[in-house]
This record gives C-alpha cells, structure tokens and sequence, in this order.
C-alpha cells in the first residue's frame, strides 16, 4: 500500500493533540506511547524512502495542484533525511524515560512536535509552509531548552528565543521579496521562473533566507545560542538539537541553495560561511572545559564541514555533506547521551572529574566509537563524509580551504583525544551503573555507526541520487 | 561601543534592503501579469496564482471571503502548522510556569465592584460575539483566530476583575485537545475519501449561506475553541497563583 | 430581593443572547433559508453562552422581562438621554470657559438600590451625567468625584447628582 | 515613486535589529524582536497592495481585489509573533524570579 | 423616496459632525483640566456621546447599520464608564493626590477602612 508523506506529519501531530486526554487516564503509559509513536513513524518513514528511491513523491495536500495548494515533495534524499531524523527521534525517546522533572506530560507533547517540525522541514515543499515548521521546531526547541527551568537553561532558551526570532523575520523578508516578484510559493515554481527577478533582488532574498535558515542550522554568525541553549536544556534535549533540529535546518539550506536558488556563481560564499563555521567552532572547542559546552561547539564544527561540503557543489562533496549529516546525527546524539550519564554519574559538567568513567565497557565502547566516527575514523560511518567532502574540494580545487579544513581536524582530534585519554584513565573512583534506558540507545546508536560504517553501501546507493538533486530536482 | 557598531550595522540593512525593494512596484501590480508553473504537470499556465484564487476561489472552496478560502483551504497546511505553534506556546508557557506552582500565593487585593459587576454582564456577550466571528469566518473578515481571541478577553476581563479567579485547567486542557484533534481528524477524512490531506470533502451548499464552504466553517469552530483555551491557559499560567 | 430559580434565570439569559445575536446576523435582503440556518447556530451559541454565564447575568431571571420593567426601562432612555447631553454641555462649558469654573472633590453618597446590575446602571448614568464620576461602590455608599461640589453632605448631594434616576432604576431593577 | 510603505516597515525592522543588539534591558530586547516582527508583516501587508483594490471578500460592486495570499500569510506571521512573545516572557518571568533582575549587565556580574 | 434618503444622508453628517465637535471637546478637556480626575471627567463624558452620535450617524447613512450601531452604542454605554470608573480608583490606590484647590475627600476616609 502507498504511504504518503503526509501522514508521517499527521501522526505526531495527532497523538500530540490526544496525549492531555491520555493523561488523564494514566500518566504512567505516556512514555510508553510515544516511544511507540515514534517507532511507528520511523517504519513508516522507511516505507516513504523506499517509494521515494523508485520515484520522487508529489503529496498533494488538500486537492489543489501546485503551486495552487501546498505540496510535500519526497525525493530520495529528503525521505533518507526525515528517516535518520525519525530513528535518532525513536532513539532518543528511550533515552527520554530518564527524565523525571515534571510536567512530563508538557515533555512529551513537546518531544512529538519538534519531530513533526523536523520532519516537516524536510519534506515540505513550498517556503512558506518551509518557514511555518521551521517555526514549530524551533518553538517546541524553545520549550524544551527551558525545560529545566533553573538559570543555565533559562538564559539559554532566551539567546536562543533571540537568535531564532531574527532569524525567523530573515526568513520573512527573503520570502516577502520572492513572493513580491514572482506571486508564488511553491519551490520548484520559484526555480523555474527564477530569472524572471531582478538579480541584485534575488542576492539579497537569498542572503535573508540564507541567513534565517542559517540560524538553525548553527551557521556562522547567528550561533552564538548554540552552547549555552545545549548546555542547559536537559541531555535528551540535547541530543535531539544535534540530531533533529539542527538537521532540519541544514537540509532547508541545502533546499535553498539548490532547489530554489539552483545557481552556482554565489557558491564561494556559502564556503566561506561553512569554513568560518568550521573555525568558530572547533578552536572554541578546544579550550573548553566542560563537557556538554565541547559538544556543542564540536557540532558547529561538524555543521560548519556540512555546510562546506554543500557549497562546494560537486556531486562527491554534496554526497559527503549527506553523509556527514546523518553520521553526525548518530554519533552526536551517541555522545549528548553518553555525557547526560557521565554528568549524571560524575556528579558535575567538568571533564577532568571524569577519570576513568569508560572504564565500564557497556558505556566505554559506544563512547569510543562515537568519538572515533566524529573524528572521522575509518570504518566508521564518519569517515565517509569527511572523505567525500576533502575529494569534492580537491576536484573544485580549492587547496586552500582543504588545508584549513584539515587544520580544524587536526584541533578536533585533539580535544577529542584528550577526552578519551581522560575517559579511559585508571581510577579508583567507582561511578552507579546506568540503567537499560541509557544502555539501550547508546548500544542502538553504536550498532548503526558500526554497521552502515562496514557496509555503507545501501546509504551510498540512495545518495547517488544527489546528482538529480543538484540538477534542481526533489 | 555597542550602540555605534548597532547603528551602523542597521544602517547597513536599511540600505541593502531599501535598495532590493525600490525594484519592486508598489501598487502598480496587475496580478494576471504573472505566469505559474506546475511542477507536476510540467506545464506553464495563463493566470497567476492570486488571480486564480479571486476568480475561481468561490468556485474551488465555496468560500465568500477569499483570505479564508486561501488560509483554511488552498494553504490549510500552514494553518495546521500555525495551530500547533499556538498550542506549542501553550505548552511551553505551561512547562516554564509550572515551577511557580509550589511557590508563595502571591497576596491580591478585591477589585473594584463596578468592574465586577459590569465583567460579569459582558461575559456572555462577548463570548458570543466571539463564537459570531469564527461562526462567519467564511463570510466575513474574521474567522477562528480573532474569534478566539476574542473569548479569550471574555475570560481576560474575568481574571481583572477577580483577580482569585482560576480557570479550570482540566477543562482547558480537554476543550484544547478535542479542538485539535477536530482538525487534524477533519485533515485524515479528507485522506481517506479523497487520497489528499485536508481535501474538502463536505458539500460546498451555496455560497454566503452559513452552511457552505465545506469543512471551512466546522475547521473554524475548532480553531476558534482551540485558540480561546490556549490563550485563556496562557493568561492563567502567567498570571501565577493567587489567593 | 430573593434569588429566583436557575431554570428562570438560565431561559433569561437564552432569551438576551438570543436577542442579541438576531440582531448581530441581520442584514437587509436576507432571504428565509439563509435566516434560518443562522438563527439555529445562534441558538445554540446562546445555549452555549447562557450555560457559562447565567448564573452572574440576573438575579431575578425571567421577571426582569415583564412589561413593566421593560416599560420603565424605556421611559428611562430619554431621561438619560437629556441628562447626558445637559452633562456635555456642561462639560463644554467649563472647558471652553477661560476661568475654569471648577471645585472638585470626592464626596459620599448612598443608594437604596440593592441589586447588582442596578448598581451599575445607576453608577454607569452618574459617571456620563453632568460634572460626576463614579469612583468607587462599597455596599450601598458611592464614592463619588464631583467636578463642581456643591455640598459635602450625603442627602443633599445624593439629591444632586442622582436625579430622578434612581426612582426609576428601582423600578426597572428591584 | 517612492515605495516609502515598504521603507516605512524596513525602517520598523532595522529599529528593531538596532534594539536588540544595543538595549541591555531583557524586555526591551524582546520589544524589539516584537518591533521586528511588526515591521515584516507591514511588508508581506504593503507586497500584495493593488492600487484601488479592496478586500478581497466577495462584494457586488468592485472587481478589483487586494492579493489575498500575502493577507492569508500574516495571519500566520502574526500568530507565530505572539506565541513566540510568550514564550520569550514566560522564560524573562522564569529568569527574573531565579536571578532578580532583568540587566544583561548584572546577569553577567552575578554569574562569578 | 431619494429625497428621503437624501435627508437621511444630511441628518447623518450632521450628528457625525456633532460627534466629532464632542471628540475633539475631549481632547481639549484633557489639556485643560488640572489632575487626572478632572481629565478623566471630561474625557469619558464627551468621549462616550461623541462616540454614539457618531454611531447614529453611521446609521443613518445606511439604515442597514442601524441595528449593528446600536448594539455598538450599547456596549459603549457599558464600558466606557467602568473603564473611567476602575481608572480612577486605580490612581487613586496608587497614590496619585487630588488638585491642591479640591474641597473635600471623603473617600480617603473610607480607604483605611477598607
């Protein structure tokens, strides 16, 4: 039977809507159902990606042919996006049963819409539509930074309130002007009739979405909310920034670089922003000693590499960009949820009273996995982004920029190394073992990065279609 | 310091974008100018997308008012997705204020019995003023947010005048969720009989009757019923407790 | 003044929302299906609104409908009427006037009225009439901000700026 | 001619980007924000004007309407606005009653 | 038949007019007058029949309004005067003083009371 997209919104959304009357009931199955909501939608993304690699899907909403009426268009990649985003969701939501602070009931409905946003973001294929669950990310983002509601994550959600509310009026004005021009909404649309714009016009629209979607996506320079909204909101929270939102944002990008502005004579800049980007954050990184905020900046290093690989335009770096992300969901998600337990444990943020917290193997090998797929080692799934991204810049030619590009790296594997040293030191001290809820995602997470790390083909053969997709396809 | 790179840098905007919108006319637009592109179909057409909704928009959705043709049929989607912002709002203030549930009851004073009185006469008026505006969204300027809004200041007008006054959370709660999923069941009947999301399969009956426009009205009803109670649970959860 | 029934009181508020809403929905030229289907909406939005409300919109319920109230109630609107024109053109005066005739001050009055709504009609009428405004209610004594005091005692500047509204307000309303 | 409805909302809109990255005061950098979001829907309001045309509701005795869908489009951007605002107040709320104050200034100095 | 409307048309500029000399009263009261309650004195009053001679005007011109204008009207009448009323004793219970040439105050007495 045909599954349409559609539903892998709808579904979310609706449980979200029935959760207050479920609690009613009993408040005990809750995590129950969304977990099972989640893992529902996951198959169900897959069943899209499976559609979608036989051809792209045109899902007409509401029985109006585009660009009359919205339209969500699947095409192999984006399915492959929203699947990653659906399983680190399903992942995470083990990880979730840890939370305790109340009101969960608020937690889980909010838990659904950011996936129904993410996933939103990606299969959407109209920009206003695009702008509307981009503002449901990043609302129910806000909600869940403050989660904690003590004053790290307080200031962290309102930076981020700040950051993302410029964004959103980006976005606007870069959408106000599109529309100006053309009357229409619909991305393939705008593509097409593209030249029918002013040229310096169609620069400053691209900028303002650019820069609006920028912000999601932890661009340069509009990411300074990044660490502290990561280290304050509570760490299954954290995990779902790096893996859901984040990825969410940068796939708008890639869909405003290449669906709707398909030209290649501004892609110098989108390089600069993602090598800055790069810069930003692996060098703060570096000197940073907690662990959480490390994270954070180590992720707008890696979205800076993602950024990067998309601006480079050629098929192999655009490639390496794809994989770049989903091997950043997993393995970032992997270490959000390895540092909530070693803070749990330790009993503080800082790194160097973490002696010897790997030492327990059911936590130590995902974590060194995860940190080896990070750093880009083969044959981890990491490796193949990074890979694919320096070949792509070496076919371009742009030697400078592979040099700085190494150089980050470098940085990145010495904090990284650092971390592990740290991690795997003797120590007398004795930390409380996690519970399944920690086990079960972490062992998930580092199966996956193992297996499509040995065997990458499957992801390989959905990612040659990038070819069509640079071509302005779906 | 700060203040001198701010002037600068909005100065800076100003000029970028002021320069980007001197290109574009204002009011000097003839909307059947413009030419759309099926994506689908891969064909061109003859009229825009505006101008096909001012000229066919009563005949595609039955709707008088085409803003609300265009908000809850043509881009219901978005509408959807604005519905869940609001809901989202509801439950993040919910979440943050739920802290200050524990705290001190926070001392208040009687108000003043002329407003006590004349809130507890207009009440009613003004919650069915509201219902008149999400009723006729279809007809009139209005629809299920300014409606809502409006039952949310007859329940405003309440928390002023006794400022003791709780609503009750559970019957938000319930009234918000049935709303909701009104809608969102509306968009998967529309799935199952037609094969597309929020497809309006209700019959459209004759424009500017009441009962028209398909499920434009019954949408209305719920978004009407859903932003009330949000704003309603925002206000009660700001406002903190009380004695 | 003893509370009627809630039956009486909920068919009260049915029939003022009712009312209300046939006048909301009219418009010239409306032809009988069109009337028809709205009317049936609004009865059930003003059944809707009655169950929320009822309880604080009357005290007596459907006896504020009978012929004689709803006489008095009339009579009433032109005494108003006069009397608020009498107060801006009293207004007008001491504006317009370059001395500013003006002796301003809070006095204290009392009513006899008990019920609720009657209270506020009659502080609502002393605030549009002429050189007063309502401050304050507590029980049955009126704080009152008087542009032009003309004497500090309650009786006699009751009989002031209450008029004859209170006569019939009583009426209307007890 | 000068297109100045479409300076007037920039105009609205740099105020607000000048607001939020000078003031110091929590409120009156989301005042901003909210300056901001004003100014955009004037633009997406000013975009879809038709000299002479009305609103776009059925009406026996025009026939030339407004474009409806930037209308239909700051409905949501309106709606968006003010849930993001609450949200944004509820955390100042949250984050006055942890701290006891509101300056960006005094927030850093109580971090040490 | 288009004589009568033709007088209803006159009629209805003339209360709108009258209305609006009533509005622009108010402001002047408001600059005129020395503390906040006699502002608030001739702000509500010439505000409020501004305001409904403007409405019956309205009505005038098309009859059709009439019935809308008049549940405007009556709302107006409701409201105007609670909002002066509840103005009021809030700047009262905050602490703003009555003109210094102001008679007498009996409410002060009351408010330890209260």
């Amino acid at each position: 039977m045909m599954v349409q997209p559609v539903l892998l919104i709808a579904l979310p959304l609706f449980f979200a809507f029935l959760l207050p009357l479920i609690s009613l009931w009993s408040k005990k199955v809750l995590k129950y159902v969304v977990m099972g909501v989640m893992a529902f939608n996951a198959i169900l993304a897959f069943i899209v990606l499976i559609e979608a690699l036989k051809a792209p899907i045109f899902d007409i909403i509401a029985g109006f042919q585009p660009p009359l009426g919205i339209v969500l268009m699947v095409g192999p990649l984006g399915a492959f996006i929203a699947l990653v985003i659906n399983v680190a969701a399903f992942v995470i939501s083990l990880y979730s049963a840890t939370v305790t602070k109340e009101p969960l009931l608020k937690y889980y409905m909010l838990s659904l819409l950011i996936l129904m946003g993410a996933t939103g973001m990606v299969l959407t294929g109209d920009l206003f539509n695009l702008f509307v669950f981009l503002e449901v990310t990043s609302i129910a983002a806000y909600g869940l930074a403050s989660y904690n509601k003590d004053r790290k994550g307080f200031e962290g959600a309102l930076k981020y309130v700040i950051m993302g509310s410029i964004g959103s009026s980006f976005v606007l004005i870069g959408i106000a002007i599109i529309y100006a021009q053309l009357r229409t909404l619909n991305m393939l649309d705008i593509a097409t009739r593209l030249g029918e714009m002013d040229p310096y016009t169609k620069i400053v629209a691209f900028v303002s979405l650019f820069l609006g979607f920028g912000v999601e996506a932890e661009m340069f320079p509009l990411n300074a909310w990044v660490p502290e909204t990561y280290d304050g909101a509570p760490h299954p929270v954290s995990a779902m920034f790096a893996s859901m939102s984040a990825k969410s944002g940068i796939f708008a990008l890639a869909r405003v670089i290449f669906t709707i502005f398909a030209f290649s004579n501004y892609l110098w800049f989108v390089v600069i922003m993602g090598i800055l980007t790069v810069f930003f954050g692996e060098i703060i990184a570096y000197v940073q000693k907690n662990i959480k905020r490390m994270l954070a900046y180590s992720s707008i290093g890696q979205m800076g590499m993602i950024i990067m690989g998309l601006g480079i335009g050629t098929v192999l770096s655009v490639q390496g960009a794809f994989f770049q992300m989903f091997s950043h969901a997993m393995g970032k998600a992997l270490l959000f949820i390895a540092a909530g337990y070693m803070i749990y444990a330790a009993g503080t943020d800082r790194m160097d009273k973490m002696k010897g917290i790997g030492r327990n193997p059911l936590i130590g090998i995902p974590l060194l996995i995860g940190i080896l797929s990070i750093m880009g080692m083969p044959p981890f799934i990491g490796f193949y982004g990074k890979f694919y991204i320096l070949m792509g810049g070496f076919q371009q030619g742009y030697y400078a920029i592979i040099a700085l590009f190494l150089a980050a790296s470098i940085v990145e594997v010495a904090y990284y190394a650092r971390f592990i040293k740290i991690a795997f030191e003797k120590s007398e001290r004795k930390y409380p073992a996690p519970n399944i809820w920690v086990y079960a995602p972490l062992i998930i997470f580092a199966i996956i990065i193992v297996l499509f790390g040995i065997y990458p083909k499957p992801v390989m053969d959905i990612l040659s279609h990038v070819a069509a997709f640079l071509a302005g396809g779906a | 310091m700060k203040r001198i790179v701010a002037a600068i840098l909005a100065i800076l905007i100003f000029i970028v974008l002021a320069l980007a919108f001197v290109k574009i006319p204002f009011g000097n637009i003839n909307l059947s100018d413009y030419h759309y592109y099926n994506p689908i179909t891969d064909k061109q057409t003859s009229d825009s997308v505006p101008q096909h909704y001012l000229v066919d928009g009563k005949k595609d959705t039955g709707s008088t008012n085409i803003v609300t043709a265009v908000v809850v049929d043509y881009r219901g989607f978005d509408t959807l997705g604005e519905v869940t912002v609001l809901f989202l709002a509801a439950t993040g203030v919910g979440s943050i204020m739920y802290i200050f549930e524990k705290e001190k009851r926070r001392k208040v004073r009687r108000a003043n019995a002329v407003v006590e009185t004349a809130s507890q006469l207009l009440f009613g008026f003004i919650v069915l003023f509201g219902a008149y505006i999400f009723v006729h969204g279809h007809l009139t300027p209005g629809g299920g947010f300014p409606g809502g809004a409006v039952i949310a200041s007859a329940f405003l007008l309440l928390y002023l005048a006794y400022p003791r006054f709780h609503a009750e959370h559970k019957t938000l709660n319930v009234a918000e969720s049935l709303a909701g999923l009104t809608f969102v069941i509306a968009g998967l009947l529309g799935l199952l009989i037609s094969g597309s999301f929020l497809y309006n399969f209700l019959p459209f009956g004759v424009p500017t009757y009441l009962f028209s426009a398909g499920i434009i009205p019954v949408i209305y009803v719920a978004v009407g019923v859903k932003v009330g109670s949000e704003l309603t649970g925002i206000v009660d959860a700001m406002m903190g407790v009380r004695e | 003044m003893e509370e009627t029934g809630k039956i009486s009181r909920f068919l009260y508020a049915f029939i003022i929302y009712t009312i209300i809403w046939c006048i909301l929905i009219y418009s010239p030229g409306i032809d009988a299906t069109h009337y028809i289907q709205e009317f049936s909406v609004g009865l059930i939005f003003a059944l809707i609104a009655a169950a929320l409300s009822y309880r604080h919109l009357s005290i007596k319920g459907l006896r504020n409908l009978s012929p004689r109230r709803i006489a008095w109630a009339i009579a009433y609107i032109p005494v108003f009427l006069w009397a608020m024109i009498k107060a801006n053109l009293d207004v007008a005066y001491r504006v317009l006037h370059p001395k500013r005739p003006i002796r301003p001050g809070i006095v204290r009055i009392r009513t006899n009225l008990k019920n609720p709504a009657g209270k506020l009609a009659l502080a609502n009428s002393i605030t549009l009439t002429p050189g007063t405004m309502t401050m304050q209610i507590i029980d049955d004594k009126y704080y009152i901000h008087w542009i032009y005091v003309r004497s500090e005692d309650e009786v006699e500047a009751g009989k002031h700026i209450k008029g004859n509204f209170e006569k019939y307000l009583e009426e209307v309303f007890e | 001619m000068i297109p100045y409805y479409y300076l007037a909302s920039i105009a609205l809109i740099v105020i607000g980007i000048y607001v939020v990255i000078a003031k110091k005061n929590l409120i009156k950098i989301i005042i901003g924000l909210d300056l901001m979001d004003t100014g955009v829907n004037l633009l997406l309001i000013a975009i879809g004007y038709v000299k002479g045309g009305t609103a776009p509701i059925e009406n026996a005795n025009y026939a030339l309407y407004v474009d409806p869908i930037p209308q239909a489009l700051v409905l949501t951007a309106i709606v968006i606005g003010v849930s993001v605002m609450a949200l944004a107040l509820s955390m100042v709320i949250g984050l006055y009653k942890n701290i006891g104050t509101l300056e960006i200034d005094e927030l850093r100095r109580v971090k040490e | 038949m288009s004589i009568a409307i033709l007088i209803l048309q006159i009629l209805g500029y003339i209360f709108i007019g009258i209305g609006s000399f009533f509005l622009l009263l108010a402001s002047i009261g408001l600059l005129r007058m020395p503390d906040v309650y006699n502002r608030m004195q001739t702000a509500t009053k010439a505000t409020t029949l501004g305001a409904l001679s403007v409405l019956f005007g309205v009505g005038l011109l098309d009859l059709a309004w009439m019935p809308m204008s008049i549940v405007i009207a009556l709302f107006i009448l409701l409201t105007a005067p609670v909002g002066a009323s509840a103005l009021a004793r809030a700047s009262y219970k905050h602490g703003i003083k009555l003109w210094k040439e102001s008679v007498v105050d009996k409410y002060k007495e009351e408010k330890e009371e209260e």
